[in-house]
């Protein structure tokens, strides 16, 4: 065991596999000699060489198209865009192609790569540093859409990541990179992708969250246990696929459930549980599962986000109103 | 790239002076006996063998749409000489990374006509070329495909093999970001690919002129510091020449190249198009007496080896086409299994359960009756 | 008044601005001498001149961006992109300027252009070009989505549209360009870009749809009357901003709603209107709101596009499974 | 584009010889007196003062940085040449496009450093440069930018008006596909678009060799067919006399061109970078020498016209910039309405929706306290 924040537990992840699988390569804008502007890959290049770990030419498009033509040919790139607001420039290929390659080629070509991007907002940055654009990924059907919100976790699903035959979107909480540190074995293990976690067991509502905002739940719920509110929160880890299995066993038992995510709330990872909740709970429902998401607006700039993203205040506000519906 | 490393024909014919390599004129008359390619009589009456079987291939496929058996098809006429020139220097473990008008060197890979018909039947199983070794699928997205080449020599380049990866791309292809992007990224990583470009002239219906205001597309490789040339795409020989002294320069390590391979689309874009919108018979007329076929009959029977009995060929290549498109047309039966199965590897739950329902509903449909 | 299809009534609204508008200029693939593949702008290159309507170079995302500069600076350009599967190369201009730039700008530019493309399948098409992205571009802010399901409120909406000063995303339900033929007045009207419409009232159920599928879903009513079931049909006609009150209204006096679309079923415009109907109509649903869409595949290619495409049988039979509940 | 069209410098500093356009060298000699601008006195001056405006504001920006006043900042440390040359020929209705790095350029659009420091204080007031006239807003994604100055141009070019449209990106940013599109469309529309890439030699970590192969970057313009040079963006003169050229071209209808300015950035990519990190020091005293203020300072010794109290304006400026740092500071209440009012002309019902049910929540919020 050894104490590690989420930055230190990828790095480690992707240290473990560089050792064991001579497939992987690893490259971006940066991650070579700077080790990654937030340092993920720190280390990684003198230890394997630029061969395996360098710095691209900066275009988002390249970086992930070449991806899918190494992944095709056996190896297993894992591409680095640098935030989110980054990520555009390479909808494409990611949609057209990463997406779609093993259907096209029936099975004769699979995509085995991740790409993995720091996202969500709460860091103070600069426009296109702060979106959270699960849901446009969700969407694409043959992607895998995964968040970690815990050092132990990251790692365990980045080391799953990096095994699967499949292409993944692994999305980093770049507001909790460093700010939970936790005890992680320093072997390897893995964690399913496709499972959510019952972070804390309760019988009144389902906090459904995920990534960073974990965490502001879990303060919401010490507000809300003080007012006799029992929470369970679920951390949905899985965007895509989502565990209903999860979705289900709690919401039929609360009757209850609120989705928190700091992406636009209108079709969002709110609006996709909330349909699950209804298919898979209906009769079990006391009050409307709410959603609370970021407005439909841009990600304000530092002086605007604190309206923007979401308190714990605002959490317990949420539930407070579906509790008493 | 320094200078010395570059093979002469890249030298020779400077793109920025606007050259274009040619070894037969309009005519079929060897014009640079130097540059011409050593090769066996039996290979060039087998590079017209092939080319041939492409052309009576577009050419039944184009009937088969107009009488309504298919549902759409991308002609290859004229641009034959660049597909078979092109299959010729490719290796069995070199790759392939299509775009969608190269049919001849799909072929040459080992792919079949009754999976270019299942394709356009509208079958997946068509378009991947199961039997074609380090062969990527048809890919419609224009300009995508550039970056999986240069990815896939990434990977040869690292593995250390001795490898090439054959790439295509249309002229209106060219504007896109990502042939840009690509070329640049192959420039950097200096990997083994082989970029062709394949101006055909239009973009569907949009000329070259309106596409790029550069002096041809050959140029274009300067601003990613790879060699570029200009080769006359409906002479044989040239292209030969230039796949192979190409695909030499790839093996050796020396990185990519850029081939602008000069042709005409002399068919519609696709079946659903009508050329006559947009341009004059003239120019088509003008263009169809630089057939690529009819110029390479010409040098071979100057040169005294023709040796085709063409009408009887035509025949045999016509049956066999046939048969391999009555083989598609069977072949209609799509399970609900293959809208699911190729999404993953391993199938998640989620695909399961709709798959589920669509059955539950199925059923209930066979029931209502 | 003259019978028109709805590549003709688009035709027509264009025609009508062309006209009326010196700012206005049309550009895109194959748009200008070729009218378009779908003939949306024939005639209008030899009108109106190769300076307002024209072909462009064959790169969406350079098709976008310019025309960003162009609205920026006073035109009011209209880009056709090809189909629903190329839009994806413009789509980080779309999301990071084309919607952005009055906010970023803080209204000093606006940016009053429409992106016009087909969308949608059931026409035997090769890959790329039968996708319905709506979904994608409803969750991004500062653009709006609409699609006409009939030629008069095409003409209708596009006027609506090439006079609005926000960024409108037009799509074209490319099945129903020519099935469909109706009286359209020759004269210039509008229709807001933010109502739906309650095409036939009912009683039992209310069925949402938009696009091509309005038609499916009449064929469905038709079958679900012999049944003795009366049916509500709303065409959404704006994806966003969504229309609550329309649906409210209408979820309230049936209690019961189906949402009919083609896109991939997660993350889909279904889920957005299961969201909306709980928070607007909870107390009166008396069963759970249900989306048929397509499944989370690739649209598949002509032989196996029968399973995707979503039929009148298929409408009835959630119908019957929702009235049933 | 034919040849003779081309401004004589386009066609002495040919890219393609990896020429570059040089007045004063490294110790503020003037070597090239023949090409020296013809500039009043006092307009040299000017320059240098604009010059050390931008250094100083600089300067403080990074400074306040360090002392937490500012979440972060873009240093433009050693690119000064480049803006304020551009800042002199830029007219009033001319259009600037910039990027994130040109503040000069900015300030003499009309930007006020306010307003600058408003935008890295997490204010959206700030980067618009609401006064600054036919300015747009600090773009952050690269190479989209490229794209808004085409369709600028195109607007200008439809109108017939008498403008010429300014834009910049960095040397990374030559490799996104944006780049590549944008120089093409501009070929094909024949636009008055000035391009201009500060090759400040690092993308962040990434040094410009691993970013393309080409032999420099200006020669990119070949694969557009636009004229391009390469000139020394730290010899103010140079870059004067490359923007004059270049807007007279544009200005007159000839189209676009491609301007590669080679500077180095001195000071960090952001306040959070660690240049340390990837580069030696010896490379930056090196380039410490070729510093631009330096450079025409010296010149201006030389040549008898340096009349600057140098401390004693270093102090009034640093005043006048403390002065709009603090207004900018002041400046900090942020009211709700302004998350919510500029994403549409109209606010659609469905903000509104959310906004009142924010204010809900903060009501509640209050009461409960
Ligand atoms: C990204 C993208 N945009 C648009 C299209 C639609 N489209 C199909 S072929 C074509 C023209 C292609 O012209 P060119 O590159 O010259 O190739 P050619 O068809 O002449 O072989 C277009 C615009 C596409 N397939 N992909
Ligand atoms: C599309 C995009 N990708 C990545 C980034 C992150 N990023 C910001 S600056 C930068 C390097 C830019 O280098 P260059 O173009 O040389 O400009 P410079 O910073 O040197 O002025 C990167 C990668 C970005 N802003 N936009
Ligand atoms: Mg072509
Ligand atoms: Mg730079």
């Amino acid at each position: 065991m050894s104490v590690m924040t989420m930055v230190k537990a990828i790095n480690n992840a992707l240290d473990i596999k560089l050792n064991e699988d001579e497939n992987i390569v690893i490259y971006g804008e940066d991650v070579g000699v700077e080790g990654g502007v937030f340092r993920v890959t720190e280390g990684l290049q003198k230890k394997y060489g630029v061969e395996r770990v360098f710095d691209s030419p900066l275009a988002e498009s390249g970086i992930v198209g070449t991806a899918l033509g190494m992944a095709v040919s056996g190896l297993r790139p894992v591409v680095e865009l640098q935030f989110d607001g980054f990520t555009f420039p390479a909808f494409n290929q990611i949609l057209t192609n990463v997406s779609r390659i093993q259907n096209r080629s029936r099975g004769k070509y699979r995509a085995p790569m991740v790409i993995r991007f720091p996202y969500g907002g709460g860091v103070n940055a600069l426009e296109h540093h702060s979106e959270s654009p699960e849901a446009l990924f969700a969407h694409i059907p043959g992607l895998k859409v995964v968040i970690p919100s815990t050092p132990h976790d990251a790692k365990g699903m980045m080391i799953s990541a990096l095994e699967s035959n499949d292409p993944i979107i692994f999305m980093e909480p770049k507001r909790i990179y460093r700010a939970i540190k936790q005890e992680v074995p320093e072997e390897k293990y893995s964690l399913p992708l496709d499972k959510a976690r019952v972070v804390q067991e309760g019988s009144d509502i389902t906090l459904v969250a995920f990534g960073a905002l974990i965490r502001e739940c879990q303060k919401a719920i010490v507000m809300a246990e003080e007012a006799g509110i029992s929470v369970e929160l679920i951390d949905l880890r899985s965007i895509y696929p989502i565990d209903r299995e999860t979705i289900r066993t709690s919401v039929r038992k609360t009757g209850r459930m609120i989705v928190v995510a700091e992406a636009h709330e209108s079709f969002s990872v709110g609006s996709e549980l909330i349909a699950i909740a209804n298919e898979e709970a209906f009769l079990s429902l006391e009050a409307p599962p709410r959603r609370v998401g970021g407005f439909d607006t841009i990600v304000p700039l530092a002086q605007g986000e604190p309206y923007y993203i979401i308190s714990p205040e605002r959490i317990l506000y949420e539930i407070e109103k579906t509790i008493h519906f | 790239m320094t200078q010395h490393d570059l093979p002469a024909i890249f030298r020779d014919f400077n793109p920025l002076e606007d050259k274009m390599l040619q070894i037969i004129d309009r005519e079929g008359n060897l014009i640079r006996k130097d540059l011409m390619p050593e090769l066996e009589d039996e290979t060039i009456i087998e590079a017209y063998r092939q080319m041939l079987y492409e052309r009576i291939a577009d050419e039944m496929a184009v009937s088969y749409q107009r009488q309504g058996r298919m549902y759409t098809f991308t002609p290859n006429l004229g641009q034959e000489a660049i597909h078979i020139a092109a299959g010729m220097n490719i290796r069995y473990e070199d790759w392939l990374v299509p775009s969608f008008r190269e049919m001849g060197i799909l072929l040459s890979k080992g792919g079949t006509m009754k999976e270019m018909f299942l394709f356009y039947l509208g079958n997946e199983w068509g378009g991947s070329f199961q039997q074609a070794h380090h062969t990527l699928p048809i890919s419609i997205s224009i300009g995508t495909q550039f970056h999986h080449a240069t990815g896939v020599g990434y990977s040869v380049k690292y593995r250390k093999k001795d490898e090439a990866v054959f790439t295509f791309i249309g002229d209106g292809g060219t504007s896109e970001g990502d042939f840009s992007e690509a070329l640049n990224f192959a420039g950097v990583w200096q990997v083994p690919v082989i970029f062709t470009i394949q101006n055909n002239q239009y973009a569907i219906s949009v000329p070259v002129q309106k596409q790029t205001n550069s002096l041809n597309l050959a140029v274009k490789s300067v601003a990613f510091g790879i060699p570029g040339i200009k080769v006359d795409g409906n002479d044989f020989f040239a292209m030969y020449l230039a796949y192979k002294t190409a695909a030499e320069y790839a093996r050796s390590g020396r990185g990519a190249v850029l081939i602008e391979a000069l042709t005409y689309r002399l068919g519609a874009h696709t079946t659903s198009d009508d050329p006559s919108k947009y341009r004059e018979k003239e120019e088509e007329q003008l263009w169809a007496m630089s057939d690529p076929l009819i110029r390479l009959k010409r040098y071979m029977q100057d040169a005294g080896i023709w040796s085709i009995d063409e009408k009887q060929l035509r025949e045999k290549y016509r049956e066999e086409i046939d048969r391999q498109f009555t083989e598609a047309e069977k072949e209609k039966s799509y399970p609900l299994d293959d809208v699911f199965v190729h999404m993953y590897s391993d199938m998640p739950d989620e695909l399961r359960r709709q798959k589920k329902e669509y059955e539950q509903f199925l059923s209930w449909k066979e029931k209502r009756g």
